[in-house]
């Protein structure tokens, strides 16, 4: 394909948690981005959960920033309420049609007072509540909506489908409304395509047995998470929904519409409803002050992830109660809540009250996105989820397509976050030549140098049409203003943010030599960026720039007392204008960016990263301790899709080793770290000296050595990795063995490794197959504890017992016991199901030993990261920033950072490389603004900045004195108020800035 | 029962040996004060003036607030508070270790002027010690020996590490420790209404002069520009008003917490006799209570406020 | 009921109650107008210092407000922020001040509803408390009416 | 001028007399308590080594408001101030030590002088009568006679009192002492002789000071640049306790402090013990380390004030700073450093 054919825009379909992580990502790395959603908002799925396991994050806090860079970006076009109608083209140009729908709201205009929701007279229900409450027909998606624009419901409009009423448009201040609003169609040109289409609930109402449809109290997952959503119909009371009485006993049912073929056709595990089931009874019984007893029906317990061992642990010892059984029956009582009839272990049927009981229902693919599928040419499987394969997991089937998120296969919010920046990175692959061809920047003029001045501040008070001045006397705040110290102009404005009234602050900053500004409006959450934009444009340094927020913390929630609410938004005023006065211009500096990566460890993870890294036109250098590269990957044999992981690895190292752009040193470690983001300068023990931008960690892990099952005493005890290596040599004993026992959690979810492997399953579902397809005679016995072949993998364990391997389960107390006469192995265990104890004398015994971290203190420490208590590298945020450490310009990848399968393991290494080349892609990087600085005059050295410091932004220097790396810090101001003299400070919110509100406060 | 000359003597000859070897380039310790029961910090160089170092029962100052930004090797003649006080400093970069070198000096308290002028009115011309037990006081045509047990400072009447577990040599066996800081005091005031405890906290500081000497004889109390003294912007009026004077308390409490060793110097040093400590012990109760810790009692620990647990208890936050 | 209208100084952070009181706003939640809020970047930022600036100049109440602990976007701010808080919470308490004049919450961005209540709960009971009489600095003896 | 004599019977009504019209302050308290306040003409101790503080606060208080001003635009006269100094009554002090006498005629002459009068000292001082104590049995920490002052000294005094068997004598000193006296119930006597063996007994009891001259004939500079001062100040914590309790220590510094409805400028006492003292609006501090602070405390009292004040040492020998001090810097072995050549005084 011709360089001057590729087109470096790409479209990102799907606004939730994926297609926003792959649009921030490609737009960071120098490519334009049209993101269309079909909904009025971003934000998707995440929007509406309340809490996030495992760390039980407010979902809305974490997204809500997202959202707003999302919004805000420049090089990101936001295609709301918009579907896509064709793809043509291949690789590198394609042509795409879009439908954008009516709005019937000018979003130029709306300016999101809810004027018109409140005179709205028609009332829909709310699907982001689950329909459990009603909205108007003229609504946001959810408040934190982004953009921030109000939507009609055409079909619900009394206007619109009647021709009556109108009152929107009556009251709408800004003049946003219009009816006559038509659909639209516009193509556009992008060199590749994400999808991220997302998945729906799957809705139980024609699943006659769970009365999801004729009982009140029978309500779905996420309905639930509604109910203890903050923002949800009840506020996050929990409600019985027939009378509004709050639950004492309740129940999960999991696995409904999942790992089922009789009633739902869905094979597949959904991966999240055990842990989503968890989290939703721990929060409710947070809520309900712990007195409601909860329990929650299963089949297996399947917390594979990160800390999900630990949350499950949690949870029993919270004392909600995991009953092992597929719930038969639900019957509705006559008034509230409902019987649940199930058999127990042993057989023992049973029937339970519950005033409550919630469905853990899976993940499905919509329709539409089946639709959407075939439209594009999209191969799916059987379950409708787009086909990629272990080595390739976000490339779609059609070349120039890739995938992440649900799309393709189900998986929780990391996994899609790891995957949508890996599919930035594949889709980006081949449009290096047409990178910054696209985006925009942002030209302002150099600011004017202030300092010395003494301060002139300009204050404008906002009326924001009515939402303000019907409130607060704005004009007594304007003269109230102008007697203000330092103030040289104060006058009301409509709209302080419309366009005219931001030409109009831009003359009055050049025409009144003003030198601080003042804006007293809504919040600077929303609007601060865009007024640092108007001083940046007259000439101003974007820092003298203060606003009270006067409308949101004021006249919208002081409507009845304006007295003294205009008394408030006069003190705010104040407050805005003493901080303003101290103000200073604050510098931005720009720092060398080394375009090169280090890249520590050479699995599989490693060159993976490597490889993506030079698919986007950077070095880099892979540092590798052992003498070969391919880590654990040399000793697998297929992966659970079946391919041959030999056959890849070899064309993966010979990729590597013709590759200009990586330098492979094997035999070698990190020795000594000096530098930060941008300019890292790693010396390794050859001695050899690398200067790089970024630093990827892909240390990998290994597997554990068990002590137990004979394991070392017998030679026909071996490990699954050792398994695989008899398998790929074509072993005698694999051969030869007639019965096989294959045991599963060696050293896995124990007191003194508390997590789950992850792979274990998947991959042993994967051997025993194999085996039986070989030699269909030969007996296999799974002893496991909870079988997590989560996602398709499922398929693999139905498979696995179709063929008739045998699955026995075990619990901790009753392990399996090993013994050996003359040479053979015997096994005993007590099947719990029939309560009988078996024998069996297998011929070979393969252990699942648990994967153990390589707990690489002193290589984190010399990175300046972390790791958890079990020696795993610790990122910076668990849910949305599964690959970045907290400390700038560093990442991480594969098993470094928790077990998983090889195709988790490559999106990781996708995905680490595409968050690097965000740094990598600018040159330059600015830094400073709002950061910390020391005067090391007051400096004692004591080092409790240092300590404090999330970031590692603080360092002692050669004088023993504090000192700040303006490119590591992120302006949180612990180091300043942890310092007991004062030695820190940070700037935008100086000790004395926020005295001087204080005391203007008061 | 040591005598003071035999453990005076083994500070001189510890000293003199540390001084020969290159070990310590000075030795920080005590020596007589010049009127009855005071004692002088002694800064030896030279072996001969190892002779001046005395150990006594008035050796009040914590000599570990001589060691902050210190440079080259020095040995400190420590009690237990006062080697804790050094371990502190070496965990928060005042001193490196291995320029310390702390002469361990198993304590048996310290004895409080206050107290003994209370016990003997009349004008005291003259001290005998020769044991860390009792003491003899002497003026016109009298002689008072006065058992130390009854004097001793309120620290050192709780002090529960009277020996410098840590020290790199001990001067002399072991002292038991008293019965801990059992705060009963503290835990007594807190059960009073809220209007007498604020009473009590201006009660106790109306007297004080804005001296700053608890903090200037305070081994914690290192920073190059103490908060009173910051300017821009002014914390603290220089008034003797009565908030602002709260208000140093309060943040020097804050200041010392988790780190302070109970040393007492700072209510030594105070020339209006404040309790002053009793800001401190506040903050150390809560401390312990909730991060159970200790300053000083070990080389590696992280003082609590330079880190967290994420199950940090605090029930009040709503 | 007083009519006294009790003078409060809240510290919220940025990212989660600055943002729930934006969204009380948006959702129109009222709430009694008695507090000002300092917005920080995080509590982390809140310097013990700055409670102690408001009682000294005369606040009757103070009212700190962040991300619930794991929430925070600086990922440890409010961890620290939070052993402070109980050193001040028990200082302050200990030595007289009544614990209902000097508040703290957690509050995400998402809860609007905590955030009124809060606010009401927070109003109420400084108001409850009286006038702070003690725990301040005492007017200026200006003597300047005469002059002017 | 002749002595007069107060019978022990008497007392009552000599201390009513001193008190008709005027406020009295006498020693209050023992120990750390003890200090000057009004607390009745019947309430008047006469057994007391000396106060706590020195009297200085009478006169010189720690904090004391200058000024008031205010900006409100809205007032006809927007920026206006009031001098808010100069409270002072007619008051009589007994029971000053002569120490602390000879301290306030030292701070006199800094605070009123042919070049500058402060207002605010002044009126005190000039309306407050100085009866002293005369020392017949000093403490173990006095040296009043090694600094040139006496334990029956008078300077600084209107009327010096001494206790003398069944009564109390009188010496006054001023006119205006005399004056006052003479109001009372006081008898002249002639008690010349009684005074002169009371001081010889008590000078005798402090001991013989060293002879402070050398540092007299020193050249300043050789005082100044004299290599023992790192030596000296190492101990020192700079807690400036010695300067708060030193009766002739009289820095201040003026501070404003501002609400919304105007501002108070005022004083305070300041120490030279303190970083802050001396630190320039650029940062730059003159005395940047103890060492310098310290130099200039006890060259101040022993060197400066002299030179400025006819020979008078600023140090009386009240022995305040020995015992105050938490770590026994003892004035007068710096003095005797002082007087060191240099080579010696380095050890």
């Amino acid at each position: 394909m011709a360089s001057h054919n590729v087109v470096g825009a790409v479209l990102v379909a799907g606004g939730g948690v994926a297609g926003m992580q792959a649009a921030l990502d490609l737009a960071n790395a120098g490519y334009y981005v049209y993101m269309v959603e079909k909904s009025l908002a971003i934000g998707g799925r995440m929007s509406q959960l309340d809490k996030t396991f495992p760390t039980n994050d407010c979902s809305m806090c974490i997204i809500s920033p997202k959202l707003v860079e999302v919004g805000r970006h420049i090089n990101v076009e936001l295609l709301t309420l918009t579907d896509i109608l064709s793809i043509n083209g291949t690789e590198g140009n394609f042509t795409v049609t879009v439908r954008k729908n009516p709005r019937y709201i000018d979003m130029s205009k709306c300016i999101a007072c809810g004027e018109c929701t409140k005179k709205c007279p028609s009332k829909v229900s709310n699907n982001y509540n689950e329909n459990l409450d009603n909205r108007k027909a003229i609504y946001v998606q959810y408040a934190q909506a982004v953009p921030l624009k109000y939507g009609i419901d055409a079909e619900k409009c009394l206007k619109l489908t009647k021709g009556k009423c109108g009152s929107c448009k009556k009251v709408c201040p800004a003049d946003a409304v219009n009816y006559d609003d038509k659909p639209e169609e516009a193509t556009f040109k992008v060199g590749s395509v994400i999808l991220a289409p997302g998945f729906a609930p799957y809705k139980p109402s024609d699943f006659e047995t769970y009365r999801y449809s004729d009982s009140k109290d029978v309500i779905t997952a996420l309905e639930f998470e509604r109910y203890l959503g903050a923002t949800g119909p009840t506020m996050g009371e929990v409600v019985r929904p027939s009378d509004g009485h709050h639950p004492t006993k309740m129940a999960f049912l999991q696995c409904v519409g999942s790992r089922d073929i009789n009633r739902a056709d869905n094979g597949y595990c959904s991966s999240v409803c055990c842990m989503y089931a968890i989290k939703e009874a721990l929060i409710a019984k947070e809520h309900s002050g712990g007195k409601l007893d909860v329990s929650i029906f299963y089949m297996d317990i399947r917390t594979f992830g990160k800390d999900f061992e630990r949350y499950y642990e949690k949870a029993k010892a919270a004392g909600i109660k995991f009953i092992r059984s597929r719930v038969h029956t639900v019957r509705p009582e006559p008034k509230n809540g409902v019987k649940i009839g199930y058999v127990g272990d042993g057989g023992v049927a049973s029937e339970d009250y519950f005033d409550l009981a919630v469905l853990s229902h899976g993940l499905v693919i919509t329709p539409d996105t089946k639709a959407l599928s075939e439209n594009l040419g999209i191969q799916t499987d059987h379950y409708n989820f787009a086909k990629t394969s272990t080595f390739a997991p976000v490339a779609l089937s059609r070349p120039g397509f890739y995938g992440c998120g649900v799309y393709t296969g189900p998986k929780d919010i990391p996994s899609s976050v790891m995957e949508a920046s890996a599919a930035a990175a594949a889709a980006t692959s081949k449009l290096t030549p047409a990178r910054s061809t696209l985006t925009k920047v942002i030209n302002v003029p150099a600011p004017v140098d202030v300092t010395g001045e003494p301060p002139r501040v300009g204050v404008f008070v906002c009326r924001c049409g009515i939402n303000i001045a019907s409130v607060v006397d704005v004009e007594k705040v304007v003269e109230f203003a102008k007697t203000l110290p330092f103030v040289e102009y104060a006058a009301v404005t409509m709209f302080a943010c419309s366009q005219d009234s931001q030409e109009k602050i831009v003359s009055l900053i050049k025409e009144y030599r003003l030198n601080r500004i003042v804006v007293s409006a809504c919040s600077p959450r929303t609007h601060e960026p865009l007024f640092q934009e108007t001083l940046a444009a007259a000439g101003l340094n974007k820092y003298l720039y203060e606003m009270a927020n006067i409308r949101n913390h004021d006249s919208w929630v002081h409507a009845n007392n304006p007295v003294e609410a205009t008394r408030k938004a006069m003190d705010m005023t104040e407050m805005a204008v003493a901080k303003a006065a101290l103000l200073v211009p604050l510098k931005e500096n720009v720092i060398d960016v080394d375009p090169t990566a280090l890249v520590i460890g050479g699995g599989v993870a490693g060159l993976n990263a490597a490889l993506t890294l030079s698919s986007q036109g950077f070095k880099s250098v892979i540092v590798e301790k052992e003498q070969r590269s391919g880590g654990n990957a040399n000793r697998i044999h297929s992966t659970t899709k079946g391919e041959d992981v030999a056959k890849y690895l070899e064309s993966l190292k010979n990729k590597v080793l013709d590759d200009p752009k990586i330098t492979l040193v094997l035999g070698s470690e990190v020795d000594k770290v000096e530098g930060y983001v941008g300019n890292f300068a790693t010396t390794l023990t050859t001695g050899e000296t690398v200067k790089h931008g970024v630093t990827i960690i892909a240390t990998g892990a290994k597997e554990h050595k068990p002590t137990e099952y004979l394991y070392g005493q017998n030679n026909k005890v071996v490990t699954q990795l050792e398994f695989d290596e008899m398998i790929k040599s074509d072993d005698d004993a694999v051969r030869n063995s007639k019965t096989f026992v294959f045991v599963q959690c060696v050293g896995s979810r124990e007191p003194e490794r508390m997590y789950c492997s992850k792979v274990c399953c998947g991959h042993t579902a994967h051997t025993a197959v194999e085996l039986k397809k070989k030699n269909p005679g030969a007996r296999i016995f799974v002893l496991y504890r909870d079988m997590r072949t989560y996602a398709q993998k499922e398929d693999l364990y139905k498979e696995a017992r179709d063929l008739g391997v045998i699955f026995v389960r075990y619990t901790l107390e009753n392990k399996p016991k090993f013994s050996e006469a003359d040479g053979k192995i015997k096994v005993e265990i007590l099947d719990p199901v029939s309560g009988l104890r078996l024998l069996i004398n297998p011929d070979m015994a393969i252990l699942a030993a648990a994967i153990v971290s390589g707990r690489e203190t002193e290589l984190a420490m010399k990175y300046k990261v972390p790791l958890d208590e079990d020696g795993w590298f610790f990122e910076a945020h668990q849910k949305l920033r599964p690959v970045d450490f907290a400390t700038d310009g560093m990442f991480l990848a594969g098993i470094a950072h928790y077990p998983k399968p090889m195709d988790e393991v490559i999106a990781q290494a996708q995905a680490a490389a595409a968050r690097a080349v965000t740094v990598l892609t600018q040159p330059k990087m600015t830094v400073g603004g709002i950061v910390a600085e020391i005067n090391q005059a007051k400096c004692s050295g004591c080092g409790v900045c240092v300590a404090v410091c999330p970031f590692s932004a603080i360092s002692l220097d050669e004088k023993g004195k504090s000192v700040v790396n303006e490119a590591m810090c992120k302006g949180c101001g612990n180091c300043a108020s942890s310092c007991r003299s004062d030695a820190p400070s940070l700037r935008g919110f100086t000790n004395a800035g926020l005295f001087a509100q204080i005391a203007s406060a008061l | 029962m040591p005598a003071l000359s035999d453990i005076n003597s083994k500070i001189r000859e510890s000293a003199r040996k540390l001084l020969a070897d290159g070990r310590a380039e000075v030795v920080i310790g005590y020596r007589q004060g010049t009127v009855p029961m005071t004692t002088s910090p002694m800064f030896a160089r030279k072996p001969a003036e190892c002779d001046q170092l005395i150990w006594s029962n008035f050796a009040r100052i914590n000599l570990a607030n001589y060691l902050p930004g210190r440079p080259g090797k020095v040995a400190l003649v420590a009690k237990g508070c006062d080697a804790r006080s050094a371990v502190g400093q070496v965990t928060e970069n005042q001193i490196l270790k291995d320029n310390l070198y702390i002469i361990g000096v198993p304590c048996t308290g310290m004895i409080d002027t206050n107290l003994v002028l209370a016990k003997e009115t009349r004008p005291i011309k003259e001290l005998v010690e020769t044991t860390d037990e009792a003491i003899t006081v002497k003026g016109e045509g009298f002689s008072t020996e006065i058992n130390k047990a009854d004097v001793l400072r309120r620290n050192c009447q709780t002090c529960a590490n009277r020996t410098p577990k840590l020290a790199d040599e001990l001067i002399g066996p072991e002292t038991p420790g008293a019965n801990p800081d059992d705060f009963a005091d503290i835990k007594a005031l807190l059960n009073k209404t809220p209007d007498e405890r604020m009473a009590y906290f201006k009660d106790l500081i109306k007297d004080c002069l804005r001296c700053y000497a608890c903090r200037n004889a305070c081994p914690l109390c290192y920073c190059p520009i103490c908060f009173v003294d910051e300017t821009r912007p002014q914390w603290l009026g220089k008034s003797t008003d009565p908030m602002d004077t709260l208000t140093f308390h309060i943040l020097r409490g804050l200041h010392c917490s988790g780190r302070c060793t109970s040393c007492g110097a700072c209510e030594t040093a105070c020339p209006v006799n404040i309790k002053v400590r009793e800001f401190n012990r506040v903050t150390e109760l809560t401390v312990q209570n909730n991060w159970h810790y200790e300053a000083g009692q070990s080389w590696d620990q992280k003082p609590p406020l330079t880190m967290f647990q994420t199950d940090d208890q605090a029930d009040f936050i709503k | 009921m007083s009519d006294f209208e009790p003078k409060i100084v809240a510290f919220f952070c940025n990212w989660c109650t600055y943002g729930a009181a934006d969204l009380a706003g948006v959702s129109r939640l009222d709430y009694p107008p008695n507090f000002r809020v300092v917005r920080l970047p995080c509590t982390g930022r809140l310097n013990p210092k700055f409670i102690m600036e408001a009682f000294k100049r005369g606040a009757d109440g103070v009212w700190i407000s962040g991300c619930h602990p794991g929430d925070c976007h600086y990922i440890a701010g409010n961890y620290h922020a939070r052993r402070k808080f109980v050193l001040m919470h028990q200082l302050l308490e200990s030595i007289g001040v009544d614990p209902n004049r000097l508040r703290f919450s957690w509050i995400s961005s998402a809860e609007a509803n905590k955030f009124q209540a809060m606010a009401r709960d927070v109003v109420e009971h400084v108001k409850a408390c009286g006038p702070n009489t003690t725990f301040r600095k005492e007017d200026l003896k200006l003597g300047l009416a005469e002059v002017a | 001028m002749p002595e007069y004599l107060v019978k022990e019977s008497g007392l009552k009504e000599f201390f009513q007399s001193l008190a008709n019209g005027r406020h009295l302050l006498t020693p209050q308290g023992t120990g750390d308590k003890c200090k000057l306040e009004e607390a009745g003409p019947d309430k008047v101790n006469l057994d007391y080594s000396n106060t706590h503080m020195s009297p200085k606060s009478a006169f010189f208080p720690q904090s004391e408001n200058l000024m008031a001003f205010h900006n409100k635009s809205d007032k006809p006269n927007p920026f206006v101030y009031q001098d808010l100094g100069d409270k002072a009554q007619p008051t009589v002090i007994f029971g000053i030590r002569p120490c602390d006498a000879r301290g306030l005629s030292i701070s006199n002459r800094v605070f009123q002088n042919d070049r500058f009068t402060d207002p605010y000292w002044k009126g005190k001082y000039e309306q407050t009568i100085k009866i002293g104590l005369a020392c017949a049995s000093p403490s173990p920490q006095c040296f009043c006679a090694a600094m040139g002052g006496s334990p029956y000294g008078e300077l600084g005094l209107d009327v010096l009192a001494f206790k003398v068997e069944g009564g109390l004598g009188l010496k006054p000193v001023t006119a205006q002492g005399e004056e006052l006296i003479k109001q009372t119930n006081a008898a002249q006597e002639d008690l010349a002789q009684e005074i002169k063996k009371q001081e010889a007994k008590a000078i005798e009891a402090q001991g013989v000071g060293t002879d402070l001259k050398p540092i007299d004939d020193k050249d300043l500079m050789e005082l100044f640049q004299d290599p023992h001062w790192t030596a000296t100040a190492e101990n020192c914590l700079n807690c400036g306790v010695c300067t708060f309790f030193c009766p002739t220590c009289h820095c201040f510094d003026i501070q404003d402090e501002q609400s919304e409805q105007g501002g108070i400028r005022m004083r305070n006492w300041d120490t030279c013990m303190s970083w802050l003292f001396t630190v320039h609006g650029t940062g730059h501090n003159p005395r940047p380390s103890k060492t310098e602070r310290v130099r200039q405390r006890f060259m101040h009292k022993l060197k400066y004030i002299p030179l400025k004040q006819d020979g008078i040492r600023g140090c009386t020998g009240c022995g305040r700073c020995v015992v105050m001090c938490p770590v026994n810097i003892d004035i007068r072995e710096v003095a005797l450093k002082m007087c060191q050549p240099p080579a010696q005084s380095q050890a």
